[in-house]
């Protein structure tokens, strides 16, 4: 038989069409369109989170000061999302951004995941015995050296049991070079110490007041506790009769949620604090008995103010109109439990004491000091009950040398004065500090004129760091003992954020430590048990739990329960109110430094934080495309500045100071005084993870430190600074 | 045992004066609900956030500038006949407006990633996974198992935290009762607010919070009888579920459209 | 070497020739198959669509080839139903053009959806309310049936037709052809129709929201209307251009101008229809939403400038064309006015998808403008690629012309 | 779809929309059965083909 061509044809489409039909007719298709739908959401790249056993657990956070209560829920082992904690003394269930995203931090990239040494300029993993002998040679070697002062330990809080834990190890070993890093905190302390006489830290009674005149502090955007004082802000809005008052250049979030926005040349609250000063003194707005009973230099005050301070005068320096002056300070003295605050943004860098005494001078005068509604002048908690270290001679000698930082001195009221530390050791050829402990702080990245700190902490010849996580300060360190997050470990956490009695916290492990870590109390009790005589004789405990029961005493089980412990004794400190130091330091205002026509001043928003701890990927996710868009961060300027410079919505411009340059991209901004260019903190990141690292520029990088004239901190606000486009 | 067979509006009222953008509701919903992130996130027009808070300012210039943050969930939108913009779009019956919650639910594994909802949606409420999800190793240790991690290629949206929802009714039934407490069922947004700005519950329930404050008017399609709240784009007859309260007369002006012809006419 | 396959009486270029021009398009197919795998393998991330652009060039490119395919379905209604006998000369192609239209417009679906591999859901589970399930169900329901008013005309090819049972078929298939034709003109006149309520039924976008008859929103008939008007026009057009190609005339005067006609005065009430739905829309639809038409167009693109070149350059302008005789039977205006025509369509289709995803509808936001990527842009010319191939084909292998031999005698 | 998937229903959207459906379906698919039928039967009774 011959198959021509055309019965090939046939034959071919015949098989074709006999075989597609088959296949078609077949269950194939229809079973393969049925699994089509279950490969689809089987990918082996989308995770399937394993169900298990519900539980929930209490701790308090100190991701930040706020000392917020959260409860974490877990499922088995995992811990799966963080709750603020209902019925909590600071927060009732509320929680921000940065407690929110703390499992990010837990499982997150940026752990330091066991103790590490640089090597050749690369981190390798070692053991902890290694990691802890070798500090603890080294140490020996500068104490058999007779420099038991070289030294040093920077951190971010020298409360609680750990700080007091390594602060008694400093003492023990014979150096006085325990140096906290600055914030408002200390202005507060220094303006408290020297109006009443007494050293305390500062409460406010918020959820009284009815009239909170605040300048420039972001009440809304992370000031003080940040969730208490959200509630706070929030009680206000429920009743007509409260109101808030914001003074601050820039239409913050928190002069948007104000009743009023006034908006100040920056720089001059005190002045416009002593203007109101003036007109509630002119106008007999004050409490005159008890002035008269309780205050003294009260009348150099008056004269001062009467002088110095008109209306007319005030307006011309402040921009503040004369008539808004006057209705501030009739707003103020009418109020029935009104309360004066400072402190700007979130008040992470010192001010100028003079400004704080200005305000709390308006406190005084209208009788909001230690008064239902107003302010409180609080003891530190005064639980921690440890007999002195032993001091042998080298301690003894060593602790008597004066301080690195020369708190104490020049300044009698200044305690730690970090900054300082950063010029005493660029200063000399060799650092002053042979090594340094850096715990819960992060300066090389915190501190202004970044470069000039990172300078300082490269000379420093040996470097420890007790971070959780690779930041900017770990980077420069020769050796990391990974301390537990706060998520994994026990620690008291004495709040410090403006609370009117002393509270103390309790942070428990909510999970076992994800890796190979160990709490910082342990590795201080374990080196002093390996230094010999007085140090290990000053640490009588085995373990650092076994050192916080002991010092809790019947405090634990309160603590264990509620997570928190109130010093229901405490009393406020009933001071004589003494105006003489405000009179004596008057006009002692910090300048920017520069000599440009535009101000370049930082903000501060929940969204990016601006501690130690760098942005976790959530929080970034929630930055707004005005503030950073790819790498380029923004900065607010008003449209009437921004034409002087040709610069429109978007554009990329270089900043320059006398510090820095950086490059950035203009956002035009109504709400933000002309002549003004505002700036984010919390971004410019070199370390964490690709989520944070790299993204817009460090506004610390762009300032340099200004000395407040009466407390010798840094209290730069802002700096003269020049914008081009580019 | 009674068994109430009312049927539940559970809805939203957003207090504007009280919210302080600070992001919270953002990151409870993503840490809630297992949202993704990725490197960049500020092209936020593929930035997956179930909860976005607008930023808006009264456009006046300085110094009258005010601002005010707008927090968007999903809507929730009953439309006029019990069709959200959504719902009646999807070919694929991937979502559906649940009659017996009000809450407008997204089923994952049925979106095949058409995203006809996403332009239905006024509100930008919808979101489509243009990437796979990826976390950070050990990260994925955090997620939970009550929200299933969505695939690249489908739309995902707030969910009103219905399992929440889901796992209140069973513990319920488990101790014998048929209707949840007010608290039981609360969003992740609502509970982690730090301003108290949200309120959340049952529109339909009179001693629900969420009601006495909105006072919802459900003769006219839920509007509200409050003069000081309001909907997004009440005109468009969405007949959200999420309502706003300001005292401030422009904020809730711009909550919706109004011609020009409209506001001079008003002005006289 | 093919000439076997060539149909009888007609001359075509020799097959290198062939091959070569078959080779070029197919790199430009090879291309877009790069996209297309690159959006399957990798995602949608892919493309520069984004969370306010969930539609985009694709779909736009959907309603396109759907509309200006729309040329099939009404020639094949005026030839099978109304019994326009000179029209056979060209439905032929018509329904060629037709059936590359909706492949097109399937396979652009196919990459468009996040998960193709549940593309069959849309089927399955499918919401009846849903403009989109309509759409699917009578766009693949009428690919089948252009599929089989193709057929016939493949059946016809010289070696096949040899065959006895084929020749059969293709004699039966044509017989009751006015049956499949009338199912055709049915399923598309719905899903014509349901594409154009794929915009109007949008109650949260005022620009495209239109109001209802029934359960369709006015552009649901729009559409239709606008796919039986225009797609004539490019039936024509591919018409034109294929004769441009080939150098051969290959439809007579009389069947274009027939088709022209009857196109134009669907054009010119279509455009009346169309700026009447725009006034009503403007004037009352919209402000009861709380718009005047400025908000629609406010923007440095999408300006008024896109209502005027839809309505009169696209609308009016062909119409008046092709609806008086000296207009249409000058080449050079017949020419423009085709062009115009589809233009126009596009325009049309363009603006209901893209600038209803652009402008605001919140108070407080921005008109949002989008570029496609280079993924998008292949996988869109794709099906014009392969069109091109499968009418290249056609035309050399099979009478898609019937006058061509009368019209090209060989010698 | 079809009646036994969990989203039917036996309204009047589904009824004249899937009505409409399967009409159309039933009318295309009877038509070519038809078509193929009878070429079949023209083919065996040997009309058809131009080799005769």
């Amino acid at each position: 038989m011959k198959i021509d061509r055309r019965d090939f044809l046939s034959l071919g489409i015949g098989a074709a069409a006999g075989i597609g039909a088959g296949t078609a007719l077949s269950p194939l298709p229809w079973k393969l369109i049925d699994d089509s739908s279950i490969w689809s959401q089987n990918w082996p790249w989308t995770p399937v989170p394993p169900d298990g056993a519900v539980s929930f657990k209490n701790s308090v956070c100190t991701l930040c000061p706020g000392g917020c209560g959260i409860t974490v829920r877990k499922v088995e082992d995992r811990c799966i999302k963080i709750e603020g904690t209902k019925g909590n003394i600071v927060n009732n269930g509320g929680i921000c951004i940065l407690g929110l995203s703390g499992l990010q931090l837990l499982y997150g990239p940026t752990r330091v995941k066991a103790p590490m040494k640089k090597d050749g300029g690369r981190w390798k993993e070692i053991s902890w015995d290694s990691a802890i002998d070798e500090i603890v040679k080294r140490l020996k070697n500068i104490r058999k050296e007779g420099k038991p002062e070289s030294v040093a330990c920077v951190s971010g809080t020298d409360q609680g049991t750990v700080a007091q834990l390594i602060g008694r190890f400093l003492t023990a070993y014979g150096s006085p070079n325990y140096i906290r890093t600055s914030s408002i905190a200390d202005s507060y302390e220094i303006a408290l110490k020297k109006l009443h006489g007494q050293f305390s830290s500062i409460g406010f009674d918020f959820e009284n007041s009815d009239f909170v005149l605040s300048f420039g502090s972001g009440v809304a955007d992370g000031w003080g506790s940040p969730v208490r004082m959200f509630k706070a802000n929030s009680k206000w809005k429920d009743s007509k009769d409260k109101a808030l008052y914001q003074i601050e250049s820039r239409l913050s979030n928190t002069a948007a949620k104000a009743d009023k926005w006034i908006a100040i040349i920056p720089g001059t609250e005190a002045i416009l604090a002593m203007g109101i000063a003036n007109v509630i003194i002119q106008k007999s707005l004050y409490k005159k008995k008890l002035i008269e009973k309780y205050s003294k230099g009260f009348n150099n005050f008056k004269a001062l103010v009467l002088k110095e301070y008109s209306p007319e005068k005030v307006s011309k320096i402040t921009g503040v109109k004369k008539s808004e002056i006057i209705a501030i300070a009739k707003k103020f003295a009418g109020a029935s439990r009104p309360v004066a605050i400072c402190g700007s943004g979130q008040g992470r860098t010192p001010g100028s004491i003079f400004e704080f005494m200005a305000v709390h001078a308006l406190n005084a005068l209208i009788g909001s000091v230690n008064n239902i509604g107003g302010v409180f002048s609080v003891p530190e908690p005064d639980y921690i009950k440890w007999t002195e270290a032993e001091k042998d001679d080298v301690a003894a000698k060593g602790i008597k040398t004066d301080r690195i930082d020369g708190a104490g001195k020049k300044y009698p009221d200044t305690r730690y004065l970090i900054n300082r530390l950063i010029d005493s050791i660029n200063s000399t050829g060799d650092s002053p500090v042979e090594l340094l402990f850096v715990n819960g702080a992060n300066p090389c990245y915190t501190m202004p004129d970044t470069e000039n700190v990172i300078k300082a902490f490269k000379k420093i010849p040996y470097i420890v760091s007790f971070s959780s996580y690779f930041d900017e300060t770990t980077e420069m360190a020769d050796i990391i003992l990974p301390n537990h997050t706060n998520l994994e470990r026990l620690e008291d956490i004495p709040l410090a954020a403006g609370l009117i009695k002393p509270v103390v916290g309790l942070s428990m492990p909510v999970v076992e430590p994800e890796c190979n870590t160990r709490h910082i109390g342990d590795v201080f009790i374990q080196m002093a048990k390996l230094m010999d005589g007085n140090i290990k004789a000053s640490f009588p405990w085995n373990n650092y739990e076994e050192c916080l029961k002991k010092t809790l005493g019947d405090k634990w089980d309160k603590l264990a329960r509620d997570g928190y412990w109130v010093d229901e004794n405490s009393r406020a400190s009933r001071g004589i109110f003494d105006f003489t130091p405000l009179v004596k330091n008057n006009r002692n205002l910090v300048k920017p430094e520069g000599k440009s026509k535009l101000t370049l001043i930082p903000y501060d928003s929940m969204r990016l934080t601006v501690g130690y701890i760098g942005d976790p990927p959530f929080a970034m996710k929630t930055v707004e495309d005005t503030i950073l868009k790819g790498n380029d961060v923004f900065v607010e300027i008003n449209p009437k500045t921004a034409a002087d410079y040709n610069l429109s919505e978007g554009d990329k411009a270089r900043l320059t100071t006398s510090k820095g340059k950086a490059k950035v991209r203009v956002h035009l901004y109504d709400g933000i005084r002309p002549g003004i260019v505002a700036m984010p903190r919390g971004l410019g990141h070199t370390e964490f993870d690709e989520y944070l690292a790299g993204k817009g520029e460090n506004f610390n990088k762009l300032i340099g430190p200004v000395e407040d004239p009466v407390s010798g901190l840094d209290a730069a606000w802002g700096i003269q600074a020049e914008i081009t486009k580019t | 045992m009674k068994v109430d067979t009312k049927q539940k509006k559970f809805g939203m009222a957003i207090d504007l004066d009280k919210c302080t953008g600070c992001g919270s509701c953002m990151v409870a919903c993503m840490s809630e609900n297992n949202v993704p992130f990725k490197k960049d996130e500020t092209n936020k027009l593929d930035s997956i956030t179930w909860i976005k808070v607008y930023k808006v300012t009264n456009d006046k210039k300085y110094p009258d500038t005010d601002l005010c943050y707008i927090p968007r969930p999903c809507m929730h939108c009953d439309g006029q006949h019990g069709h959200a913009p959504c719902v009646s779009v999807c070919p694929a019956v991937a979502t559906d407006n649940d009659k017996s919650t009000g809450v407008v639910s997204q089923i994952y594994t049925r979106c095949f990633g058409c995203r006809y909802c996403m332009a239905a949606c006024p509100y930008h409420a919808r979101y489509f996974n243009w990437w796979d999800p990826v976390w950070p190793e050990g990260m994925e240790k955090y997620l939970s198992p009550n929200v299933s991690p969505r695939m690249r290629g489908v739309v995902e949206k707030c969910s009103f935290c219905f399992h929440r929802y889901q796992l209140a009714m069973d513990k319920a039934y488990v101790e014998g009762r048929r209707e949840l407490r007010e608290d039981e069922y609360q969003t992740s947004c609502t509970q982690a607010c730090p301003a108290g700005a949200i309120t959340f519950g049952d529109l339909n329930n009179p001693k629900h919070t969420v009601h006495k404050m909105v006072q919802p008017d459900n003769k006219h399609h839920g509007k509200p009888k409050n003069p000081k709240a309001f909907r997004l784009l009440e005109r468009l007859g969405t007949n959200a579920k999420v309502y706003y309260l300001s005292d401030r007369k422009w904020v809730r002006k711009l909550g919706d459209n109004q011609t020009p012809n409209e506001e001079s006419s008003k002005k006289h | 070497m093919d000439s076997a396959l060539i149909p009888k009486g007609v001359k075509r270029c020799p097959l290198p020739v062939f091959a070569a021009g078959i080779a070029v398009v197919g790199a430009v197919v090879l291309w877009g198959v790069a996209g297309m795998l690159l959006c399957w393998l990798k995602g949608l991330n892919q493309t520069n669509m984004n969370d306010s652009y969930g539609f985009a060039l694709w779909i736009w490119a959907d309603l396109a080839v759907i509309a200006v395919g729309g040329g099939a379905f009404f020639t094949g209604f005026l030839r099978y139903i109304i019994n326009k006998e000179e029209l056979k000369n060209i439905v032929n192609f018509a329904v060629l053009v037709g059936v590359n239209c909706y492949v097109g417009a399937l396979l652009i679906l196919g990459i468009d959806v996040g998960q193709p591999l549940r593309g069959w859901f849309i089927f399955w589970h499918a919401n009846v309310h849903s403009m989109l399930t309509e759409v699917a169900f009578c766009l693949s329901c009428y690919l089948g049936v252009l599929i089989i008013e193709y057929i016939p005309l493949v059946l016809e090819n010289r070696q096949i037709d040899k065959v006895p049972f084929f020749h059969n078929l293709g004699h039966n298939m044509h017989e009751i052809m006015a049956v499949f034709a009338a199912t055709g003109v049915f399923l598309s006149c719905f899903h014509q129709g349901s594409l154009g309520g794929v915009a109007g039924v949008l109650f949260g976008r005022p620009f495209s929201y239109r109001e209802h008859l029934l359960v369709w929103p006015w552009t649901f008939f729009l559409f239709t209307w606008s796919a039986a008007a225009f797609g004539p026009c490019f039936t024509i057009l591919c018409t034109k251009i294929t004769e441009v190609i080939t150098g051969k005339k290959l439809v007579k005067d009389n069947v274009i101008e027939l088709l022209a006609k009857i196109s134009g005065w669907m054009i010119f009430f279509y455009i009346i229809a169309k700026t009447t739905d725009t006034w009503y829309w403007a004037a009352h639809t919209a402000p009861a939403m709380g718009f005047e038409l400025n908000d629609f167009y406010n923007n440095v693109l999408y300006g008024k400038w896109i209502l005027y070149a839809e309505i009169i350059v696209g609308g009016f302008i062909p119409a008046l064309i092709l609806i008086t005789k000296a207009g249409r039977r000058n080449p050079l205006l017949l020419w423009t006015a085709v062009l115009l025509a589809t233009f126009g369509v596009c325009l049309n289709r363009w603006v209901m998808v893209c600038q209803t995803m652009a402008a605001p509808v919140l108070p407080f936001d921005k008109w949002v403008l989008y570029s496609p990527s280079w993924q998008e842009v292949s996988t869109t010319i794709l099906p014009v690629a392969l069109g091109i191939i499968v009418v290249s084909l056609s035309y050399r292998y099979l009478p898609v012309f019937p006058q061509e031999q009368e019209l090209n005698p060989i010698d | 779809m079809f009646p036994f998937s969990f989203e039917w229903a036996w309204d009047a959207a589904h009824i004249v929309f899937m009505g409409g459906l399967w009409y159309a379906l039933s009318i295309v698919g009877l038509g070519m059965t038809y078509c193929i039928i009878k070429a079949t039967i023209d083919t065996i009774s040997g009309k058809g083909g131009n080799h005769h």
